[in-house]
């Protein structure tokens, strides 16, 4: 029987080892192409955040367990963090900076243990709506014990404490992007191999069918409960490297805005793939920080954002990707191209007509009808005007015309595509 | 006295007002196949139910090998080498077939709970899982998700996740239905093959597959188990015939 | 000529956006003034709005952004929490990168840390701080000996804590027959419903209620009190921002003061041009007069010390006296804090005389009870400033 | 006649996968018609597509309209009953609320209804001890009943039975069959999938085999019988 | 005695419109299951709709036509977002709701801008119902306290007069076959998200100058009015009111106590000072723990109460 061992069984451990070597290689070298100080600041951020997006995906995606409350862990993780921080400083305590993740870890774990024997006594909506209201909990708690949560205006630090060692004092920017880094590989490397043990396939069974996973012999309440403790670990880390980045921890990191933030842009990275969350992560920094600054819109196309994705992508953008990848592999793409393109021009010119005139809008609401004349694209255009007003309707008229016209034929070869994949993996199976 | 694998002492439970198990009593001993038949409505999945522990008992005692475990959830129960299939497929629906037998041999291999060892690091739990797909002949089929194998390869994986964790007191709940003629006699042989040294009782509808397989039948009318015997006995006691089989008791007995 | 170009650092998203909104509409409006006129000699004057969503955190990683895009200046005021966030980020910054320092504009957070134990060489501040206002109130309702029953509620937060201990402490100094009977500290931005703090205020016979609320925490409180039949004064600091005139309406006369560095309906109403040109341009109310004395201000200290580096920026503030809407003013050199009149007024109808500009179109508006000259609403300062050397 | 209910030429696709090629049948007012055959051959489908729920092209005539193309509510509106096979009954909901679901929603037509919540208790006594029960914890046995009962609140002028006797004792399964039997004579045609024979056979007028997609043998009980070569190749018996 | 009554009444006022609130939602997240975050921006719609119409044709046609309007908004969104959204699940529905959050918050800062809008009460509910010693209850929150009764009556009538209920519940497990026995599925989901939407309607029409009109007031609503459905119990219209009714009297009630565990303490003659263990939590009044209530209540009661107060089903 040892001699038929199958192929399949052997994981394809090289490309898996090429995968994370690239992922290593390309957290080595993003800040030589994201050079600048804000880059950076952004890069840092999306590091913290993609840590954290995993964390939630350990229990979203390979446990079912939709939390509106996991920013309690990553939040009080940075509290703590941020206390050691402040009494390392104090010279009260004496731990290198590049350990606070560990403490914070430790502390999302102690607050996994402590508030996670309660909130998975239960799965599904009454799993929801404990996280709920624990994380409304611990945040009204938060302004009522101002001394450790530091009230409204949070508290904060500096990381740049004693004497440098090897140099690397923490202060610049780079240095907290590289300690980020090596923790997020660390932190995601750890994920990675949780899905690959015991526990980490009993949660998905428990995802699956909770019930029968009872007379497998396994207790589900526990399956959760450990599982809730890893991944409050890890989401620990994420608020300790957060409050090393941002020297700040206020209430909010500990609130359901935050918990709510990350579901949002975990589902939209896509949860049935591990490294979707990351997608996720990279987005939700690129929309909340960048879009923020180039629009004052950008809360109407957040959500406008979520919709789309959400009534065309519901498996995330991880999702989308792959199923190009998947018609790329199997040299499909020369059969969808054709609509896809056009398609996708259609979308453009829809989406371009569409941003002029929400970007128009808010100028007239915003400085009155006087509004003066404003730079979208290197263009300029008078909103004030009815003028205007003719070349992005046109545009958006035409997008949506041709979007209507060509989607059907899209649809199709898609489909066919699809389908003749679905054959051919079916054949060589049997 | 003989300790028996399985036995029901004046087992009782009550959902509400309506007692719907009324003083069962069933001794099964070791390595015997047992059949449970019955009205619909009778009790036969709720006794499952009651022995496996997904509800607890209102009176009366449940002992396992001589152990009383009436009031043990179900995982524990599953620990002391019971385990049970569902009348309605009962799967992991988006693992695949291989990593549902997997999960299945886990805790009897004593890995608990563990998050430090590598999955496909454990030998045993996979030579263990080979040989359960070659019983359940799904050999072919285990990358498959589960959610997508026929209705009657469903039923076979069902039969392989109780099996798989190697315990020594099986409780199949109409494994056959829904099945064709063709499909239930392989399915026949799927458990006796399986069962082989194994306590096993049964629940069905199916007179064929009753009387090809069970050394014993219980019959179960209103909560109450009427008469234990042999099938030939049970074939011609009257009292069974009025209350369960009507006409039709099978004529020959295990083809 | 360069341009100054000014970072706004301020909700304009979420609860608070219709404050912030005005704020950066009236700097801009003013910038536009300030460079026709050409305040700052050759130099232009730019403020460009950045959303820090309210949040201390988000605060600072627009602070980065705004540093990587070259701003020196950045101005912030909307709540006193992001203000002490701002400050101390900005502190690290210039420590860790010298050269390169920013200068934080404050135009409204008036925790009085900021300028006392906390206080900063790289920060000013525009707006009278909360000890300062709660000094020039106490007086003022020192004065009214039918004042017997005071209650004080707020918001808990900084800002919120100041007013109460501020309150407290300067009755008790004054008026030490005045009896506190009761203070609340109420959840910020999240109450609906103030009938039940109202019908506490009532059951404690108050006479005069004292809060540092603002937006709808103050709009809300003052209307629940209406609907109660509450016969009580209210001391107010917010009442003329967006939102507070048009929710309180006509409960509100007679009934509701307010303490402000500034008012449109002042003595001279000097900054009527102001009022009336933004009320044309952005159908909206100029209040914000701290916008005017941060550019010029500013404006002055570039042309003074012939250099738009923060550094030598601020060490021309320093002491420096501007001539803002309110009279000169002078920027402390002690502690940044700039040294201002202070205005009591009262919510009255308009009527054409000393009562000119109504708020929001309730034809209502501003009557002064009271200005304090700026040596008298002067404060002490615990401030021991480190300078750059 | 020209057809009560008429099935023609029909094809039924689950996504790509073509399932009928063109099934052809019929069954006429107060009959009873089995439809034979293997698994997975596609006597469900053939079912779900006449009551809408799959993609179907064809023809599917039923007193004298066309179905296919509308709404499962609308087709069950014209008097088609439906009772599936995986018993889909509603889990939370009473056995009485079940039973009143299948009572259709809109003004009922003409004439008093056929069946009554009495009738069906005194059918099966069973389900009126039960009466106030969460369906969903109901033994296997009883939800089938309950999914027939269901069925027949909404007065249907056809029913379409798919596997009705799985689960049932043996007593039981011969109670259904006088049971479909009651309904024919009250005129209420039937549609029977059956992987029981010899019920199908004994109360059938008419019984269809169907082997791969297509029909492969019509005829009367007897004719298949007799039949030896269609019973061995499509029925395996 | 005035204080004790007065706060019962403002309690049991609150409460009222908590359960106007929470009222379409009921029907739309325990009924259908959609976890519908932009429940409080439908409200905040009711209001402003409310505000326009009111300024052009008075205040009692605006009373009919916003929730009205409200609701076909609601019914469309069903139709053309929601209803692909569906079978996704319940995240993927979630979403949805939440991004619509967004876009109805930033179209309403268009179309009415940033500030408030003076919707204002109409005079003849202006001004008081009755004097209760010396407190005023004003009209209006009689006339609040009235409409969320009526609502109760109308929505129980609805449901326990027709099968809306049932085939919802039915069409939850089994939406095919609901449509097999001869219910139109799609059109009752429409109809009913559209009712749930022209409750949180009417009732951003009552609260809406009853406090203020401003696009935060969607915000502040947040997950308490979860809060209520779930503590009510799932598809426990009963359960939601009284619920409301609890949470509204207790969080009233809770402001007014000044006392702390440290006074409580100081009763037994233990002296509590600023250096005690802690003395954080000892100090705390109840009347800071109010905001907390409603949420301990949650946890609590999804803890020994899964299936809420007077819920028949748990999830
Ligand atoms: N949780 C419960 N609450 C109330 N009644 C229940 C519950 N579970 C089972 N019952 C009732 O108990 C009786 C026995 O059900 P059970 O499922 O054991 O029957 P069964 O013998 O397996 O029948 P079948 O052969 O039809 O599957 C049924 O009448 C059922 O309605
Ligand atoms: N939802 C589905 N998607 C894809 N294929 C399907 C689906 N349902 C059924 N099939 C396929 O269609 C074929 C016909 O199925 P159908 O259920 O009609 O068979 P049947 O004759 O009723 O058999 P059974 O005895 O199993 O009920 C089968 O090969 C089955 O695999
Ligand atoms: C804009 C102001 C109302 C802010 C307030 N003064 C504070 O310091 O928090
Ligand atoms: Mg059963
Ligand atoms: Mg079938």
């Amino acid at each position: 029987m040892i001699m038929t061992k199958p192929l399949s069984y052997t994981p394809i451990n090289l490309g898996r080892r090429i995968i994370w070597s690239s992922f290593a290689l390309l957290l080595l070298f993003a800040p030589l192409l994201f050079s600048s100080g804000a880059s950076l600041s952004l890069l840092s951020q999306m590091g913290t955040l993609m840590i954290f997006a995993l964390s939630f995906n350990m229990l979203l995606g390979q446990g079912g367990m939709l939390s509106f409350g996991h920013a309690v862990y990553s939040g009080l993780g940075a509290f703590i963090g941020i206390h050691t921080m402040n009494l390392v400083s104090a010279g009260t305590l004496s731990i290198p900076i590049s350990l606070v993740p560990l403490v914070g870890g430790c502390a999302g774990m102690f607050f996994g243990v402590l508030f996670g024997y309660v909130t998975t006594k239960k799965s599904g909506t009454t799993f929801s709506m404990i996280t709920l209201g624990m994380v409304e909990l611990v945040f009204a708690c938060s302004l009522m014990f101002p001394g450790f949560f530091g009230g409204e205006g949070g508290i904060s630090t500096n990381r740049v404490i004693g004497k440098p060692i090897l140099g690397i004092s923490f202060g610049p920017q780079i240095e907290v992007y590289y300690l980020i880094a090596i923790w997020l590989f660390i932190s995601a490397v750890g994920m990675y191999a949780f899905t690959q043990t015991p526990l980490g396939r009993l949660i998905n069974a428990v995802r699956d069918n909770p019930e029968r996973v009872e007379f497998i012999g396994y207790n589900t309440q526990w399956v959760r409960y450990l599982t809730l403790i890893l991944s409050a670990f890890f989401a620990g880390i994420s608020g300790a490297l957060s409050a090393i980045n941002f020297e700040i921890v206020s209430a909010e990191n500990v609130s359901a805005i935050r918990s709510g933030g990350v579901l949002l842009f975990t589902f939209i990275g896509g949860i049935g793939f591990f490294f979707g969350p990351m997608i996720g992560a990279i987005l939700g920094v690129l929309l909340t920080v960048i879009l923020s600054d180039l629009t004052k819109a950008w809360q109407l196309y957040l959500g406008i954002f979520f919709i789309l994705v959400v009534m065309y992508a519901p498996g995330g953008i991880a999702s989308i990707l792959m199923m190009n990848l998947r018609v790329l592999k199997f040299g499909l793409y020369k059969k969808i191209w054709p609509s896809m393109w056009k398609l996708i021009l259609a979308c453009a010119v829809l989406a371009l007509g569409a941003v002029i005139s929400i970007e128009m809008l808010y100028q007239i609401s915003l400085e009155g009808a006087g509004a003066a004349d404003m730079q979208l694209f290197g263009v300029a255009f008078a909103p004030a005007k009815p003028s205007a007003w003719i070349v992005p309707l046109m545009l958006m008229l035409v997008g949506g015309l041709s979007f209507l016209r060509l989607r059907p034929s899209f649809a199709r070869d898609w489909g066919e595509a699809n389908t003749d994949i679905q054959e051919q993996l079916r054949r060589s199976q049997a | 006295m003989t300790v028996f694998s399985l036995e029901l002492k004046d087992v009782r439970k009550s959902f509400g007002q309506s007692e719907i198990i009324r003083g069962s009593n069933l001794q099964v001993p070791k390595g015997e196949r047992f059949a449970i038949i019955g009205p619909n409505g009778a009790g036969k999945s709720t006794l499952f139910n009651l022995i496996s522990g997904r509800f607890p008992i209102s009176s009366g005692a449940i002992l396992l090998n001589g152990e009383d475990i009436s009031r043990l959830r179900p995982f524990e129960i599953n620990r002391r080498g019971l385990s049970r299939s569902f009348q309605i497929t009962n799967i992991f629906h988006r693992l695949s077939v291989y990593e549902n037998l997997r999960c299945a041999v886990l805790w009897s291999l004593g890995y608990k709970y563990s998050f430090w060892q590598r999955l496909n690091g454990l030998k045993d739990a996979h030579e263990r899982v080979e040989a359960v797909l070659e019983q359940i002949g799904l050999k072919n089929r285990r990358e498959i998700g589960a959610g997508l194998l026929t209705y009657a390869e469903q039923r076979a994986l069902e039969i392989g996740v109780t099996i798989a964790g190697g315990a020594d007191v099986i409780l199949l709940d109409e494994p056959t239905a829904g099945m064709s003629r063709s499909e239930s006699d392989a399915a026949v042989e799927l458990i006796r093959k399986v069962t082989v040294g194994k306590t096993l009782l049964m629940v069905e509808h199916d007179m064929s597959v009753v009387f090809g397989l069970a050394d014993k039948i219980a019959v179960v009318v209103y909560g109450e188990v009427i008469a234990c015997d042999t099938p030939i006995n049970i074939r011609n006691n009257q009292k069974v015939k009025d209350a369960y089989l009507g006409g039709h008791a099978p004529v020959e007995v295990a083809a | 000529s360069d341009t100054i170009k000014i970072a706004y650092i301020d909700p304009l998203s979420g609860p608070f956006a219709p404050v912030g909104q005005n704020i950066l509409n009236s700097f801009q409006y003013v910038a536009e003034k300030a460079n026709a006129e050409a305040w700052a000699g050759g130099h232009k004057i730019e403020v460009v709005g950045f959303d820090n969503k309210g949040s201390p955190q988000e605060s600072l990683t627009v602070l980065k952004t705004i540093i990587d895009k070259g701003f020196r200046y950045i101005t912030q005021g909307n709540g006193s929490g992001v203000g002490l966030a701002l400050l101390d980020a900005v502190n690290k910054h210039n420590e860790r990168n010298p050269g390169k320092e920013i200068l934080y504009l404050n135009h409204a957070a008036v925790d009085p840390d900021m300028t006392n134990s906390k206080c900063s060489f790289w920060h000013f501040r525009f707006d009278s701080n909360s000890d300062m206002k709660m000094e020039a109130l106490t007086s003022f309702m020192a004065k009214d000996l039918a004042i017997k029953k005071v209650y004080i509620i707020g918001q808990n937060y900084s800002f919120g804590h100041q007013v109460t201990r501020a309150a407290k402490e300067y009755l008790g100094r004054k008026r030490p027959d005045i009896q506190i009977v009761g203070d609340d500290l109420h959840p910020i931005g999240q109450v609906k419903d103030f009938s039940p703090y109202v019908a506490k205020i009532k059951a404690s016979g108050a006479d005069t209620v004292i809060t540092g609320n603002w937006g709808a925490d103050l709009a809300l409180l003052i209307k629940s009190a209406k609907d109660a039949d509450l016969k009580a004064n209210f001391y107010t600091y917010y009442a003329g921002t967006t939102g507070v005139p048009t929710a309180m309406g006509a409960a509100g006369i007679d009934r509701v003061k307010q303490v402000s560095y500034w008012h449109p309906n002042n003595e001279s109403f000097s900054g009527k041009e102001i009022v009336e040109g933004f009320k044309a341009k952005y159908k909206d109310d100029y209040y914000s007069m701290a916008t005017y004395t941060v550019i010029a201000s500013l404006s002055k200290a570039v042309k003074e010390s012939k250099s738009i580096e923060p550094l030598k920026v601020a060490l021309t503030m320093e002491g420096m006296t501007v001539k803002s809407l309110n009279g000169d003013d002078v920027l402390r050199k002690s502690d940044h804090q700039i040294q201002q009149p202070l205005y009591i007024s009262t919510w009255v109808k308009t009527n054409g005389k000393d009562v000119k500009y109504d708020q929001e179109n309730t034809g209502l508006g501003w009557q002064t009870n009271q200005k304090i000259e700026a040596f008298v609403a002067s404060q002490p300062s615990s401030c021991q400033m480190k300078r750059p050397n | 006649m020209s057809g009560f209910f008429e099935i023609k030429d029909l094809h039924a696709y689950y996504g790509k996968s073509h399932v009928l090629h063109g099934v052809d049948l019929r069954v006429d007012r107060g009959e009873i018609v089995s439809l034979l055959g293997r698994n997975g051959v596609g006597r469900s489908t053939t079912i779900k597509a006449a009551m809408g729920q799959v993609d179907a092209q064809g023809s599917i005539l039923f007193k004298g309209e066309q179905l296919i193309g509308l709404k499962a509510f609308q087709i069950a509106h014209k008097g088609l009953g439906y009772v599936p096979e995986n018993r889909d009954i509603f889990p939370s909901l009473s056995v009485e609320q079940n039973l009143l679901l299948g009572q259709k929603s809109g003004k009922p037509a003409a004439g008093k209804p056929r069946w009554s919540l009495d009738d069906m208790y005194r059918m099966f006594p069973r389900l009126k001890e039960r009466q106030h029960t969460a369906a969903g914890v109901l033994s296997g046995g009883e939800q089938q009943m309950l999914t027939l009962c269901r069925t027949l609140m909404g007065d249907p002028d056809l029913v379409m039975i798919d596997e009705p006797t799985e689960g049932l004792a043996p007593k039981i399964v011969d109670l259904v069959a006088e049971y479909l039997k009651e309904l024919r004579n009250r005129g209420i045609s039937v549609l029977l999938v059956e992987q029981k024979l010899a019920i199908a056979l004994e109360i059938s007028q008419r019984v269809y085999v169907m082997g791969h997609g297509c029909i492969v043998f019509e005829g009367s009980p007897q004719d298949l019988r007799g039949n030896q070569r269609i019973r061995q190749e499509w029925l395996e018996v | 005695m005035e204080f004790t009554l007065i706060t019962l009444l403002n309690g049991v006022s609150y409460g009222l419109l908590l359960f106007m609130l929470s009222s379409g939602l009921t029907l739309i997240f325990s009924m259908m299951g959609v976890l519908n975050f932009a429940h409080a921006s439908f409200y905040m719609l009711g209001a402003y709709f409310a505000y326009t119409i009111s300024s052009k044709l008075g205040f009692w046609p605006a009373f009919f036509l916003a929730p009205l309007l409200v609701g076909l908004l609601g019914a469309l969104v069903e139709r053309y977002g929601l209803r692909s959204v569906h079978k996704h699940g319940h995240i993927p529905e979630l979403l949805f709701t939440f991004g619509l959050s967004y876009v109805i918050v930033e179209l309403v800062q268009l179309i009415w801008g940033r500030s408030t809008v003076p919707y204002a009460i109409p005079a003849m509910l202006d001004g008081p119902l009755f004097t209760l010693y010396t407190t005023t209850f004003p009209i209006y929150r009689g006339f609040m306290m009235l409409v969320a009764l009526l609502m109760l009556l109308s929505i129980y009538l609805l449901l326990t007069r027709t099968r809306i209920g049932l085939v919802i519940q039915a069409a939850l497990t089994h939406p095919e076959m609901v449509e097999a026995l001869g219910h139109n599925v799609p059109r009752v989901f429409m109809l009913v998200f559209g009712g749930g939407c022209a409750l949180a309607g009417l009732a951003g029409v009552v609260g809406g100058n009853a406090f203020i009109t401003e696009p935060g007031m969607a915000a502040t609503l947040g997950s308490i009015i979860f809060v209520v459905v779930v503590v009510g119990g799932m598809g426990s219209l009963a359960g939601a009111f009284i619920a409301s009714i609890l949470i509204g009297v207790a969080q009233t009630f809770a402001v007014a106590i000044d006392y702390s565990l440290m006074s409580a303490l100081a009763i037994a003659g233990i002296k509590v000072t600023a250096n005690t263990p802690a003395y954080a939590l000892l100090s705390l009044s109840v009347s800071q723990v109010a905001p907390i209530l409603p949420y301990l209540l949650l946890v609590l009661i999804l803890i020994f109460r899964p299936r809420g107060l007077l819920g028949t089903r748990e999830g």
